[in-house]
């Protein structure tokens, strides 16, 4: 047992010269800077999202449009990740027997409430991402919504199956328009995701260029994608008991 | 003042839950216990300002990390403990 | 939301206490799962335990005094400068998804080690050594 | 285009060639290395003079390939003992498997060689070292492939430790003197003993191996023994020669300035070289197997050369320069008599096989010659180098004791080399080497030339000591007074070798003609079986010839001797080696989370330590 | 559209997302696309080479943010040579494994080739990337891809390998994010030459804590000691055009993020000791757990630790000469590990069994593999006339010129060590008699060609190396040069 206290001491240290590194940097202390001339990045965004982008959202902003690269990668990471999954877990036609997600049947209740729910959801999930330059939210919440809306589906209906061809279309579609996107910014004004077609003012629906529809393909990317993750996992033979 | 009791109160459940979810044997509770961190956590978001971070850690963290988990658990094993006697069995397979 | 920064300023120490701590305490309690259990659902518990925690220090340090939420509202264009940083919640939205993305990928490897070796022990994981 | 470079290509093409060609007809794979081989060496003696040069840069460095008399006289030996070798090796090499193998790797040595001995900055010797060194373990466990692990491993670690410690002697050279250039370095004095010891240490740790001084001659026996005797010829007669070539670089400084550290470093060699020349024979002794037995005898051999080397005197020099000649000679013959007998009689076993004189008596001539030379008697060519060695010895650098030592042991080697001769020529013949014809006449012609060499050098040791003298001016020495016959002492009075040599060869005639012309009637050659002992006539299935246990008594006379076996502590050194890393390596548990705990106790080591780390 | 470095990271996803729809349509596309991607990266290499070396550094900007605010990619002449290296190598590698039908047991090979391709892509990112979290971002790909790779075959360990691999990363991934927040408080920006910039004004506590952060998590990814457990048991599980990735492609970005960072963006003192010492311990445990493996795959993947070892401590040396040295072995590496593994894995799939016994006399069977594998296995040790050499040379004489014996004779000793592992595999390969059954698996024509072009790499450099010095001298100035980088990004 002496090996756990071992471990109890290096998680103290650790702990401690966390905190005692933290207490250096005072809670809530307002590091900006001049927002009129910005020292730090995020006097900057502040002070260019609403004025050059007409975003609302500087967040909002900064995902798509600032740190926009950050965001591609991060969807490249979830895609790769499905990838992954649909690799590791991937299961050869002969194994392939009949689908049992559950074993016990879920109450009519439960489906009636399901089915009624399930367009709610997603309609919850589009809405918050087409306004996610607007409103808090966007691509990744809402895709997360619509991908709780499926799983709603999956966990309830055992015949419930995604559509893996269509699954696939969406989110490459999602991924290339993204993408190329970016690419319209590279080849009209010489930077990759730049866009100056900066419409319609603040707080419109449509402002802030390309980025609400940047971020719609986000969305779908990402709710897509979650999907799909869910739905591999769900679709695994369990365990013998 | 309410409002600093809800903060303690929050903190005590979250670490609490963390806890819990650390040393309970059936993996079950554990996972459940990982989704109220994340309940309390995006109250946290919330409360420092942060409502985009606060919608995805409740859509992401709440529900899928929570669901996944639970396919994993009904995938491998509940019971923290159930090595134990598998070993016994590998043992008395052996000889 | 107002009167939290309106106490902020009588129990700024432990509001700094309780939110550095908090995230602070889960990285530990999520590193000590991580290092001393077992069970390999227990090591993935702690992994996104201790990714909480980091994100909620992110979000923590982002976090100024009575500032709003860095959205815009109508007829308010002028006020970023009662905002909090906007820039530690985008990282953040990054990294909640990517440590889904892994939290995803551990599982399906515990399920595929599971059939392999019917166990979920990492101490019984072992066949690559030396 | 140099010559030099063109030497080098025609070989390493020369090579490449013979590799490939073997693919298609075997016979031609001996015939292109030979021809090969002869272009090399007719182009060098033809074209190649003196000073001649060749200037490259390569990386960052610039390259200098050069030929001083220095070299000149090593090239002598490599180009001339290897077209012998090759020579010998067409009819030797007949009807045995992988023969581009063989050539190729024989061809590569040889261009190692000769850029070891034309480079003259540390850069190209270093490479041309180690393209030597793989290209001649190539050839080492050309014979014995299960043999690897021994002796082909043996060979390629020492080599590396040695090759190793050169680099890093050369890389201190760079960082204090500032030049790769051999020449530049010397006059900087880099290898002189009083400063930045080390290098020069390093150095002849480096030169050392290669020349099988005495803690690290483990590799040779077993080398010289399992390489085709072929190779091996050239392996002890040239290629060991190498270190040879090192060490008389390195000890050059020495030889200008007599300083103290030079002295103690001299001192140090010349017993390692006594030692080594000792126990070299010591083992020889002992040995059964014709092929060990040679190959312990040339370690002792090159023990003889590094005592003469480290004394640093004018005399020392020139008698390990000479001796290193003559043993190319007769060594390469030795080996090759070694070779005919194996490809003859099937074994070198000196104690299943016997009597083959009347079977191969040009060898057993050959044979004779060299063992007279190797045991250092007059006329021929092994009492210059040993009557130099004495009074190197005893005149110059007042080193009785080395002197006794060396006389010890140069009369021991009396003993190996009579069991030699008699193991195999002599003595009683075996039934089943009845059939056992001489060796053909392309294996003849090398050893009788190298058994020639040993002969004139014994009456003409000028022969050898004028391209060794300008060697020597090369390497800085004013005057060195040589004769072509005559030996001579700081005492002044000369010993004329030419009247003992005209002297004794008439003796050889007057009494090979009165045997052969009077003695035809009365004398009448007899059987080896025919002979009787106290009065028993042999009967047939005896066996009287006393193979077994040659040198019992002397064996057990010197038995506290060969308890001290450097081969088995190497050995155990290796083992215990294997076993810590087998135990270290368990550091990789296969556990992951033991890893995680690995990282995370780091990560806490440098938290607490992170002001003395990082400050 | 004139050829920009982003171009490194668009074209490969372009092409993984339209490969799940191209592969519909057409069955062999997964299998092209990925190839004409790499070969692009190779064209952007050679297009963008040139102006590196002359303008001295490239910069351009995402969305079109100045270099302080927005996110931008930086080609100095190190990171445009490793870049040109990987792509080269990665399409090489493309080219071997193009027929490996080793990969077809399973999985798809669409997701094989999509994951292939976004791990060097990823690692391209982290090369080319002048921002902190952007750089965490790549190494989560490379690392997501890394771990669904390693767990790609079922029938092996690499669930196994993998999980290790992905436990050790997520530790990697959560101290760099701590790293990255620290920074970020204390200089409110993620770019690093700003960081670099206003580093002297970070307090020291600050400043040593978020380096050791650092450390730590690029340390796992640069294999370092106590850090690197993971890696040979990803190395020998992976696919075997994989494990030529892990070690060409990944520990290089791995060892890139690590020096970049430690000598760009920090400015503390001490940091080139720890190196050297940490790169021997590295070097030493890696060759010593070495020498005794059966498996041959892990014996590569150790040595291939030992070697990042050594490329750690030249880099710790910090002189010219030295950073010349460590970029070089580090092509050197890139290159012979590559080849090691490509040759090695037609062994073992030559021989049923991935023990080193299956490569008994397989040299009968294989002329060709042996040879480079032989050729290989010389160039890593260090023997002339091979590429491996100099690098080596160069290193020892920058240590020679510090002054530090022990180093070199450290080093060399450790060179014995490996010398006496790799000799052994070279005669099993040659010289032993083969009691294994086997299955006959003749080399396809691509993956010759790709091996003999990188044989022939390493013997003309060898050879002749002035090929390529001037480019190393170059980017071993970029490297040093700090100030330049800083005042060219910021302008």
């Amino acid at each position: 047992m002496l090996k756990k206290y071992i471990i109890f001491a290096l998680i103290a240290i650790l702990g401690f010269y966390l905190a005692s590194t933290f207490k250096e940097i005072p809670f809530g202390a307002n590091r900006l800077g001049d927002l009129n001339d910005p020292e730090t990045v995020s006097a900057f965004y502040l002070q260019k999202s609403p004025e050059d982008l007409h975003v609302a959202n500087a967040i909002t902003a900064i995902v798509v449009n600032f740190r926009g690269f950050d965001t591609l990668g991060e969807v490249t990471v979830l895609f790769l990740a499905v990838t992954g999954l649909t690799s590791i877990l991937y299961r050869k036609e002969e194994e392939e027997d009949e689908e049992e997600r559950l074993s016990i049947p879920s109450s009519s209740l439960v489906r009636t409430g399901a089915k009624i729910l399930f367009p709610l959801i997603l309609v919850l999930g589009m809405y918050v991402f087409i306004h996610g330059h607007l409103t808090p939210g966007g691509g990744f919440q809402g895709g997360a919504i619509i991908a709780t809306g499926f799983l709603l589906m999956l966990i309830t209906y055992k015949t419930f199956f995604t559509n893996h061809n269509v699954m696939t279309w969406l989110e490459s579609i999602a991924g290339l328009g993204f993408v190329i996107a970016g690419l319209y910014g590279l080849i009209v004004y010489g930077s990759f995701l730049q866009n100056t077609a900066w419409t319609g003012n603040l707080n419109d629906l449509l402002s802030g260029g390309l980025i609400p529809l940047i971020y719609i393909f986000i969305g779908l990317k990402v709710g897509t994608e979650l999907t799909s993750v869910l739905d591999i996992l769900l679709n695994i033979k369990p365990r013998k008991k | 003042m309410a409002m600093i009791l809800f903060l303690v109160v929050m903190v005590i459940i979250i670490l609490a839950a963390a806890i819990y979810a650390i040393l309970q044997k059936d993996l079950l509770y554990a996972v459940l216990a990982t989704g109220v961190i994340s309940v309390i956590l995006s109250i946290f978001f919330y409360l420092l300002q942060a409502p985009d971070v606060a919608i995805t850690e409740a859509a992401i963290g709440i529900a899928l990390t929570t669901i996944i988990f639970i396919i994993t658990i009904r995938n491998t094993t509940r019971d923290e403990d159930e090595y134990k006697e598998n070993h016994v069995e590998k043992f008395n397979k052996k000889n | 939301m107002m009167e939290f920064s309106e106490i902020f300023f009588k129990y700024k120490d432990l509001i700094t206490v309780a939110v550095y701590g908090t995230a602070i305490m889960l990285i530990i309690i999520g590193l000590y799962g991580v290092l001393l259990k077992k069970h390999l659902v227990k090591i993935a518990i702690g992994l996104t335990i201790m990714d909480s925690g980091i994100n909620l220090l992110f979000v923590a340090v982002g976090y100024i005094q009575n500032g709003t939420a860095p959205i815009f509202s109508p007829g308010h264009e002028g006020d970023a400068i009662r905002m909090v940083d906007p820039v530690p919640q985008a990282l953040v939205l990054t990294a909640i998804v990517i440590g889904f993305a892994v939290t995803a990928l551990a599982l399906s490897l515990i399920i595929r080690l599971y059939k392999h070796h019917h166990t979920a022990n990492i101490d019984q994981i072992n066949s690559l050594k030396w | 285009m140099n010559t030099l470079t063109i030497i080098l290509l025609i070989l390493t093409i020369g090579a490449a060639f013979t590799y490939f060609i073997n693919a298609v007809n075997h016979k031609l794979t001996a015939i292109s290395a030979f021809v090969t081989i002869t272009i090399a060496t007719g182009y060098f003696f033809g074209l190649a003079e003196l000073g001649d040069q060749f200037k490259f840069a390569l990386g960052d460095f610039s390259m200098q390939w050069g030929l001083n008399a220095f070299s000149y006289y090593f090239i002598y030996i490599v180009l001339g003992l290897s077209w012998l070798a090759l020579l010998y090796s067409i009819a030797y090499m007949e009807g045995k498997a992988r023969l581009g193998y063989y050539y190729g790797a024989f061809l590569l040595t040889i261009a190692g060689m000769f850029g070891v001995v034309i480079s003259q900055d540390f850069i190209s010797l270093f490479i041309f070292w180690e393209i030597m060194t793989w290209a001649s373990f190539l050839l080492v466990i050309y014979n014995y492939y299960y043999n690897i692990k021994t002796e082909g491993m043996k060979y390629m670690i020492f080599s590396a430790i040695g090759a190793y410690a050169m680099l890093t002697a050369i890389v201190f050279i760079h960082h204090y003197y500032g030049t790769f250039l051999i020449g530049e370095a010397l006059s900087k004095g880099a290898f002189s003993f009083n400063q930045h010891i080390f290098i020069p240490i390093f150095l002849l740790l480096g030169f050392g191996i290669k020349a099988a001084v005495m803690p690290f001659h483990v590799w040779a026996p077993g080398a010289y023994a399992k390489t085709p005797m072929s190779f091996t010829a050239v392996f002890s007669g040239a290629l060991s020669k190498m270190g040879i070539f090192g060490i008389a670089l390195v000890f050059s400084t020495y030889y200008i300035t007599h300083n103290a550290g030079g002295f103690i470093a001299s001192q140090i060699l010349a017993w390692m070289g006594g030692i080594t020349a000792v126990m070299g024979t010591i083992y020889a002794l002992i040995q059964t197997d014709a092929k060990r037995l040679l190959a312990y005898s040339s370690v002792a051999q090159l023990g003889y050369i590094v005592v003469g080397l480290s004394t640093g005197t004018k005399l020392g020099i020139m008698a390990a320069l000479y001796l290193a000649v003559l043993h190319a000679a007769f060594k390469g013959a030795l080996f090759m008599v070694a070779g005919a007998v194996e490809k003859q009689a099937g074994t070198t076993d000196m104690t299943k096989i016997s009597g083959l004189i009347k079977r191969m008596p040009w060898t057993f001539l050959v044979a004779l010659i060299s063992i007279i030379t190797l045991a250092g008697v007059p006329p021929l060519g092994g009492f210059v180098g040993k009557w130099l060695i004495y009074e190197a010895l005893i005149t110059e650098s007042n080193n009785y004791f080395l002197a006794i030592v060396i006389f010890f042991s140069s009369t021991a080697a009396f003993l190996y080399s009579y069991r030699f001769l008699f193991g195999l020529f002599l003595g009683q013949e075996e039934e089943d080497t009845k059939d056992v014809k001489e060796a053909p006449v392309t294996m003849l012609i090398p050893m009788l030339m190298l058994s020639f060499v040993s002969i004139i050098t014994g009456v003409m040791p000028g022969l050898v000591f004028n391209p060794a003298a300008k060697a020597m001016n090369a390497l800085g020495f004013a005057d060195t007074n040589w004769d072509m016959t005559s030996l001579s002492n700081i005492w002044g009075n000369t010993t004329d070798l030419s009247l003992i040599g005209i002297f004794i060869i008439i003796v050889f005639i007057l009494g090979f003609a009165v045997l052969t012309l009077k003695g035809r009637k009365k004398t009448k050659s007899v059987g080896t079986k025919d002979i009787s002992s106290s009065g028993e006539l042999w009967k047939e299935g005896e066996n009287w010839t006393f193979q077994q246990d040659f040198f019992k008594p002397f064996q057990r006379a010197a038995a506290p001797l060969y308890k001290f076996d450097m081969d088995k502590i190497w050995s155990d050194m290796g083992n215990a080696l294997e076993a810590f890393f087998g135990f270290f390596r368990k550091v990789y548990t296969g556990n992951g989370q033991t890893y995680a705990i690995y990282v995370i106790a780091f990560l806490a080591i440098l938290l607490i330590f992170k002001d003395y780390i990082f400050n | 559209m004139v050829i920009s470095p982003v171009h490194y990271i668009v074209a490969p996803l372009l092409a993984a997302f339209a490969i799940a729809l191209l592969s519909k349509i057409y069955k062999n596309a997964a299998r092209i696309v990925p190839g004409i991607v790499l070969f692009y990266n190779i064209v952007i290499s050679l297009v963008l080479m040139p102006q590196v070396l002359e303008k001295g550094m490239i910069s351009e900007v995402i969305a079109g943010w100045e270099a302080p605010w927005g996110i931008n990619l930086v080609l100095t002449p190190f990171s445009g040579f490793l870049t040109t290296a990987v792509s080269v190598i990665g399409f090489a590698i493309w080219l071997y494994g193009y027929k490996f039908k080793v990969r077809l047991q399973g999985g798809e090979v669409k997701y094989y080739e999509i994951l292939q391709m976004m791990m060097i892509a990823g690692s391209l990112g982290v090369i080319i990337t002048g921002d902190l979290f952007n750089m965490f971002v790549f190494i989560e790909i490379v690392g997501i891809t890394a771990y669904s790779l390693t767990a790609f075959y079922r029938h092996r360990d690499g669930a196994e390998a993998s999980f290790k691999y992905l436990l050790i990363g997520s530790l990697a991934s959560i101290f760099l994010l701590m790293g990255i927040l620290i920074i970020y408080t204390q200089t409110g920006s993620l770019n690093m030459a700003q960081i670099a910039e206003r580093m002297p004004m970070v307090p020291q506590t600050m400043k040593v804590t978020a380096l050791i952060f650092f450390l730590i998590a690029l340390g796992i990814e640069a294999e370092m000691f106590p850090m690197n457990g993971w890696a040979p048991d990803a190395y020998s599980q992976a696919p075997s055009p994989t494990s030529a990735v892990f070690a060409a492609v990944v520990s290089v970005a791995g060892v890139y993020a690590l020096i970049r960072v430690t000598f760009t963006v920090f400015d503390v003192e001490g940091v080139h000791q720890y190196l050297i010492v940490m790169g021997f311990v590295t070097m030493l445990v890696a060759e010593i757990s070495a020498v005794a493996q059966v498996n041959l795959k892990r014996m590569l993947a150790y040595s291939s630790l030992g070697q990042m070892g050594l490329v750690l401590i030249a880099f710790g040396i910090g002189s010219h000469l030295a950073v010349f040295g460590a970029i070089f072995l580090m092509l050197n590496h890139a290159v012979i590990k590559a080849l090691l593994f490509m040759s090695g894995s037609y062994f073992i799939y030559n021989s049923d069994d991935k023990r080193l016994i299956g490569l008994n006399g397989i040299h009968k069977r294989l002329p060709f593999v042996s040879a480079i594998f032989s050729i290989a296995a010389f160039a890593i040790i260090g023997f002339p006339p091979f590429s491996g050499f100099w690098s080596k040379f160069y290193i020892l004489i920058a240590a020679g010129d510090e002054n530090m014996i022990f180093l070199i004779i450290g080093i060399l000793m450790v060179t014995i060590i490996e010398l006496v592992y790799y000799l052994r595999t070279v005669a099993r390969i040659y010289f032993y008699k083969d009691e294994v059954e086997h299955t006959e698996h003749k080399p396809s024509i691509n993956a010759i060609v790709a091996m003999s072009f990188l044989t022939l790499f390493i013997i003309v450099i060898g050879i002749y190396p002035n090929l390529i010095t001037g480019y190393l001298h170059q980017a071993a100035d970029s490297l040093l040069d700090k100030a330049s980088y800083i005042q060219h990004i910021l302008k």
